[in-house]
């Protein structure tokens, strides 16, 4: 009996620690400029976060089947420089219009989701080391999509960008697409890792591999889903990114990687797999989000030591959560 | 004419942003052309992302390659220093493009760029276009000396005017990091009159930003290297491009050039080009417009 | 020998809690020099934590741990060791990835100057296997071992440290009669000594067989302490459940029905070759062999656990199985031996671990908690689960684990199962439900296979036996025919007919 | 009996895979141009691999305890600025000699053992996951070096570097110092991880650390002195690497880390721990910096393609290695 009382407390303490963290980042900011709590900048703030939420999201999957994706920075800006591509060769012949712009978004799911599942079928088929894997595989992207924009920069047509322009910009009820589509990418990812038999053997895997097999689970295929799963959200993500400056770069999402799986781990995911939480990686990212944003409405401090204080910030969000956990 | 073939080794910056990439373009079409147009001549290109990365390279074209000429386009000056001494010390021609090395006296040809210039032309013209002097923001680029002399040569351009710098904050040459920036100086500022991008890739960035914004109190962006199409959009009268800063990246492509007809001459133009950043504006807009280069 | 020397080490008054639950309520007990001590109880009853707190694992919530009549508080496991306490786990404590030496010698490494003396702590390490009787050599990771030898592993670290005390919770679990033996022998060695020995087992014929003294436990709490000698297994069993203990195994009454699997020419590469056999529904067939034999192997091949080849038809119709979920969809089921590194997630609560293997059956596009919860319901009560529901299944006690390890399967609904040492540390009561439960699986027309290495379960529940031996199937002994002497020759191979009809079927 | 004689096998075919893999890169090199098995380029190659070599040996070691740094680049970047630092302000006092580059060593060595130390005491004390204390660092350690910098490059005095640089370029009977200096600490790294106790109990923590609890193994001093270790070869590194740069700047080190986990991982040791080998990490540091030496030894690939080619490489490596692996 007194055993069920106990369970929530414990399980309030660990859920109360990132959202005490991301709080108190708010209070320091809201307490440092006026504008921080303005309409503007927390719109802002959620759709810059919604690209790497997205991917943090899928990441949040990889990681809790004990996996790890070193590729997605990379993968997103070859996905958005192929978008621009096509997008832009296909202008002659539909015209600037929804059809190129389904076009674009097309590629962008098809090509995430392509090159999710080449990364999960060479870990799970090949059985190599995820983080070999995927670390071949981002300097293959990065390399691709320079070479796509022979070492430049790829621009999407002018006329098409003011078209597409609004699925960045725009929204219902002045909430912007990309925080919708964050929301909705969140929700969904909450419930498929809560309620569903994928999330549960997601879990499994990542807990002991050995016994998901010998409980029927379809190991590989679970793994290889959730790489495909990534490889699709960082499509979706890119189609939010292309329309914000219409543009992809060897410079594009470089280091997108390391904030996503940061976002996932300061969220309580554990990075060797067994156990995750959709909900503790949005926290996660908009801790990330925040960091940098407070320092940048603030300049008490030197900008070169903008790094520092991020990291600080990142060690002190968790050690909050792991002091509050042991407290209990 | 002698049949043996010469070997020029040509190390640059990897393409890592706007103007980096602009300058890989131009060196890798100069290099092609002129292996097209000198058969006698073999040229090896090495792209680095960092200053070790860079030594190394250089060291393979030494030991494995024999270079007979190298031209270097230092990631920073300090640490390429020593080893681009020892390969003049093996003979070789070298060539010093952009920034120049900690030591003076090892290049044979020096083609460089004028940082503090660049910074002093962006300064004079917020001196002249804010008359009654104004609120600007500043988006500085990845921290190197590059970026330190710019800097200090735009705030000593702006000694004794009434502009007033609000923030300075580093955008990384990158347009996804001063997109961010800017509305975050948008947020914090109720009132910008000029932002100085420093770079026409941050310049992208800041103009989306303030476009996001719907904000009417920033009169213009002023970003710098010449982008095709920021010179475009000079060419065409934009109100908030109303001008630029050259830093041609296509200096390489005029270094690999003089290094590779001095080789094959055997009159080898020794000195020093100093490359000054002029302003673009409207008028003479159209003599900086390259429609094909990437950048 | 005198009974009322100092003791060793005791527990006075001993209480422990986990949270808000006490598991231990002021239990004494003392263990003398040149005794060995059985510690009986049912599943959960609080032995594992009262050994660990001898041992120095856990501290006592209140009361106290005594040595030599003084007071004592371990610091640390080290300290408890250095006073010459060892303990052997019920769960294997071993690193995988390690040698059979290097874990042997973990935290004890032999130096010669500043580096390993890996010749004289392989040499030593062969010794105490050999005293053993356990062929494994010292370089084999231990990830590669069989059950039987990760104890023997086990033990052997614990005898390589010079002990006073030595606490062994089930050490024979895992292993087959001959194996006990030699376990027994080893025990007596260190009686003689003048080594402190606590044991538990649930293996009652063991118990009467070595112990001096015997202390019984129910619910947290000693019920009976005295001379061994004392007390039969009848007394023991009921005095442990607390009821009347009636027959252990239920009477065979199921009909055989249609051939439900037949297997002909399984060849597992390294373990077994040429197996064959059928089975019917409604049959309770077993598996003896000496622990080695390629029993384990050989099933899970069957069930594309590991690679292997031969006819397999299911039902009358021919299939190939390369993936256990595939043997699963066909209606075959294995459940494992190892319930602690490929039967349950030790991190994960009950309801996680039972649902897994079935969570087909709960998925309404969205999982059914409240369905699991039934189901949790359920298993609890059908295998005398204890323990608290919120509790990660790692703290659940051995017993407990294994019974639903059981459930996890079964709820599966396979209409194929091969049962893995089925009763794996379960207590003498929950072993009779469990024996009643795979009857009564037979008799809705299940078919069933029992692995067993004891030697009385496969008798007393099988309506068939196969005897395997060095990866081959060595007989099959059916009704009066199946003795334990019968089952010892085939399995090691000195039966005067070795009849093969099996791979002729 | 069939098992005797398949373990010798399988060993053999684990430790020819990746040693097949770096044969077959210098073959293909030494097709490539005919200077490629030169003395000099030879050299060359060693003499660089040293740096990351020798943070690898040590990351093995972090690795195998089922550890993480992310920050070593970072570190080393900082501790090269200090230690420059120091020396030209020692310089004026001390005079241009071996009193002032030995100064400058003890600063290295010092620094990179506090700074490992606090990376060890954070994860270890205060229990936090290593990926996101030493992401943490990373950015501090960054920062930090670009502060001192001032944004720019930190320079040795030039008089004091021309002393100093023998101790890169110099050596013994043409075999340079950081060749040495890597081949010692690889003979001791091997011999640590194969013949001491500390070696096996890295191998305890990260296979199984309640199982090396329980065997009275100090897993937290363990673990920290893994961090430890890995912090002094950051600091012995940067001894070799300074005189060869002369410099250090916010460029110093980037994306070592990444690096240093290739190697190590490509050489066959595990990442979530239990197992290590340092012969095997020298083999991924090699077969990585032949990739980047093969790549200038010939010009028939778009230089943007350069990280392409070397993704691919790296991938094809450890499948090579695990194709063998599972062939016996
Ligand atoms: N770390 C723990 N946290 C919570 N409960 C625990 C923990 N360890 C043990 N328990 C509980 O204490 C009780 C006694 O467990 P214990 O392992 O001592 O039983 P046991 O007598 O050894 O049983 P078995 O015969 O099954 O091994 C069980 O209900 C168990 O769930
Ligand atoms: N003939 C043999 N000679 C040597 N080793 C053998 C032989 N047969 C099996 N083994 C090895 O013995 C170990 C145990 O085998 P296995 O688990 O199949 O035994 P089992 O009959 O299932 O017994 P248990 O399940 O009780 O451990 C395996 O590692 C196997 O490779
Ligand atoms: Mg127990
Ligand atoms: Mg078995």
């Amino acid at each position: 009996m007194t055993d069920t009382t106990k369970a929530p407390i414990r399980l309030s303490m660990s859920v109360i620690g990132p959202v005490l963290g991301l709080l108190a980042l708010i209070v320091a900011g809201a307490l440092l400029n006026p504008n921080f709590l303005g309409w503007d900048n927390i719109v802002n703030v959620l759709a810059r976060s919604a690209f790497i939420g997205i991917i943090a999201v899928g990441m949040t999957f990889v990681i809790t089947a004990g996996g790890l994706d070193l590729s997605v920075g990379s993968m997103a800006a070859f996905i958005a420089g192929l978008m621009i591509l096509v997008m832009n060769s296909a202008l002659p012949a539909l015209g600037v219009g929804i059809p190129v712009v389904l076009l674009g978004m097309a590629v962008a799911l098809a090509g995430g989701l392509l090159a999710g599942l080449l990364n999960g079928l060479i870990i799970t088929r090949l059985g190599i080391e995820a983080f070999i894997v995927t670390l071949g595989s981002m300097g293959i992207y990065r390399s691709l999509v320079t070479w796509l924009a022979d070492g430049g920069t790829l621009s999407l047509d002018f006329s098409l960008r003011s078209f597409y322009q609004p699925v960045y910009y725009s929204g219902i009820l002045g909430i912007s697409w990309p925080i919708l589509v964050f929301a909705l990418v969140v929700v969904l990812g909450e419930i498929v890792m809560r309620a569903t038999a994928f999330g549960r053997h997601c879990a499994a895997i990542g807990s002991n591999d050995q016994v998901a097999k010998y409980s029927s689970v379809r190991v590989a295929r679970v793994r290889l889903m959730t790489y495909a799963g990534l490889g699709l959200l960082v499509g979706v993500a890119t189609i939010m990114y292309v329309p914000r400056l219409g543009s992809a770069s060897a410079a594009t999402g470089v280091l997108w990687e390391l904030e996503a799986i940061a976002a996932v781990i300061i969220g309580g995911t554990v990075l060797k797999g067994g156990f995750g939480r959709v909900w503790g990686t949005v926290i996660g990212v908009l801790i990330l989000s925040l960091i940098s944003n407070i320092l940048n409405l603030t300049d008490f401090v030197s900008p070169y030591l903008n790094g520092a204080i991020q990291g600080a910030i990142i060690i002190l969000a968790v050690v909050l959560q792991r002091e509050s956990k042991a407290g209990t | 004419q002698e049949a043996e073939t010469r070997v020029i080794g040509v190390s640059i910056p990897a393409a890592t942003h706007g103007w980096a990439g602009g300058m890989n373009y131009f060196a890798q079409t100069a290099v092609e052309r002129l292996e097209a147009t000198y058969p006698q001549l073999d040229f090896v290109l090495a792209t680095a992302s960092d200053p070790a990365k860079q030594v190394n390279d250089i060291e393979d074209m030494v030991a494995t390659r024999k270079i007979d000429a190298l031209v270097v386009l230092p990631f920073e000056s300090e640490p390429l220093t020593g080893p681009v001494q020892n390969v003049k010390a093996s003979g070789a021609w070298v060539t010093v493009v952009d920034r120049g090395l900690a030591v003076e006296g090892i290049e044979d040809l020096y083609v460089a760029g004028d940082n503090p210039g660049f910074g002093r032309v962006a300064g004079e013209y917020f001196a002249k276009a804010l008359p009654e002097g104004g609120k600007i923001v500043v988006l500085r680029g990845i921290p190197t000396t590059i970026d330190n002399e710019r800097v200090e040569g735009f705030q000593k351009a702006l000694e004794g005017t009434n502009v007033e710098i609000l923030g300075m904050e580093h955008g990384n040459w990158n347009r996804d990091d001063s997109f961010t920036v800017m509305q975050d100086f948008l947020s914090k500022y109720p009132q910008i009159d000029a932002v100085w991008a420093s770079d026409d890739d941050m310049a992208v960035g800041v103009l989306g930003a303030i476009e996001a914004a719907g904000r009417e109190d920033v009169k213009f962006v002023l970003g710098g290297a010449g982008m095709k199409e920021m010179v475009k959009r000079v060419m065409d009268g934009d109100a908030m491009i109303p001008a630029d800063v050259t830093y041609p990246p296509a200096m390489i492509a005029t270094a690999i050039e003089v290094t590779a007809a001095g080789l094959v001459s055997g009159a080898p133009v020794s000195g020093q080009f100093i490359i000054g950043s002029v302003l673009i504006t409207p008028e003479n807009a159209a003599n900086f417009h390259y429609p094909d280069s990437p950048f | 020998m005198g009974h009322d020397l100092a003791p060793v080490l005791e527990l006075r008054q001993v209480s422990r809690s986990f949270g808000p639950i006490e598991v231990l309520h002021g239990v004494d007990i003392a263990l003398q020099p040149g005794r060995v001590h059985a510690l009986i109880g049912e599943n959960g009853a609080g032995k594992s934590t009262m050994m660990k707190i001898m041992a120095g694992y856990q501290p006592p919530s209140s009361g106290q741990v005594a040595l030599d009549g003084k007071p004592i508080a371990f610091a640390s496991i080290g300290e408890a060791e250095a006073r010459g306490i060892s303990l052997i786990h019920q769960e294997f404590n071993l690193a995988e990835q390690l040698t059979v030496e290097e874990n042997i010698f973990l935290g004890r490494e032999l130096h010669r100057g500043p580096f390993l003396d890996k010749p004289a702590m392989r040499a030593r390490v062969r010794e105490l296997l050999a005293a053993l009787d356990c062929r494994v050599p010292p370089e084999r990771r231990v990830a590669q071992l069989s059950n039987s030898d990760k104890q023997m592993v086990e033990i052997a670290k614990a005898l390589l440290r010079d002990t006073r005390v030595l606490i062994m919770d089930e050490p024979t679990a895992v292993l087959t009669r001959a194996e006990t033996a030699v376990l027994l022998r080893q025990v007596r060695a260190l009686r003689a000594a003048g080594t402190a020995v606590l044991f538990t087992s649930h293996k009652l014929d063991e118990v009467a067989e070595i112990a001096d003294d015997l202390t019984i436990m129910r619910d947290g709490a000693v019920v009976w302490t005295g001379l061994a000698a004392g007390m039969d297994e009848h007394g023991m069993a009921t005095a442990m459940v607390g009821r009347e203990m009636s027959d252990l195994f239920p009477p065979k009454d199921s009909t055989p029905g249609e051939i439900a699997l037949e297997v002909t020419g399984l060849n597992v590469p390294g373990h077994a070759r040429d197996i064959g056999l059928t089975l019917r529904r409604g049959e309770v067939l077993g598996v003896a062999g000496l622990i080695g034999s390629g029993r384990t192997e050989t099933f899970e091949a069957l069930c594309g656990l590991r690679p292997g080849s031969g006819r397999v038809r299911l039902f009358g119709r021919e299939v190939r199985i390369n993936h256990p979920w595939q043997a699963q969809a066909l209606g075959m089921c294995y459940l494992t031996e190892d319930r602690k590194t490929r039967g349950l997630l030790l991190q994960k609560g009950m309801r996680e671990n039972l649902t897994l293997q079935a969570l087909a059956k709960f998925d309404r596009g969205l999982i059914d908690t409240r369905a699991e919860d039934r189901a949790l319901d359920q298993a609890i009560a059908d295998f005398d689960i204890r323990g608290h529901r919120g509790a990660l299944v790692g703290n659940l006690s051995g017993g407990n684990q294994q019974k639903l390890l059981f459930a996890k399967t079964l709820l599966a609904d396979p209409e194929i199962i091969i049962i893995d040492e089925p009763t794996r540390g379960i207590d003498i009561g929950t072993k009779q439900q469990m024996y009643g439960f795979i009857r009564r699986l037979a008799a809705q027309g299940r078919a069933i296979v029992v692995i067993s290495s004891e030697m009385q379960e496969v008798i007393g529940l099988a309506d068939r036996v196969l005897v395997m031996r060095h990866g081959r199937i060595t007989g099959e002994l059916a009704g009066s025919d199946a003795t334990e002497e019968a089952i010892v020759r085939l399995a090691m191979g000195v039966a005067v007919s070795a009849p093969q009809q099996e791979s002729a079927t």
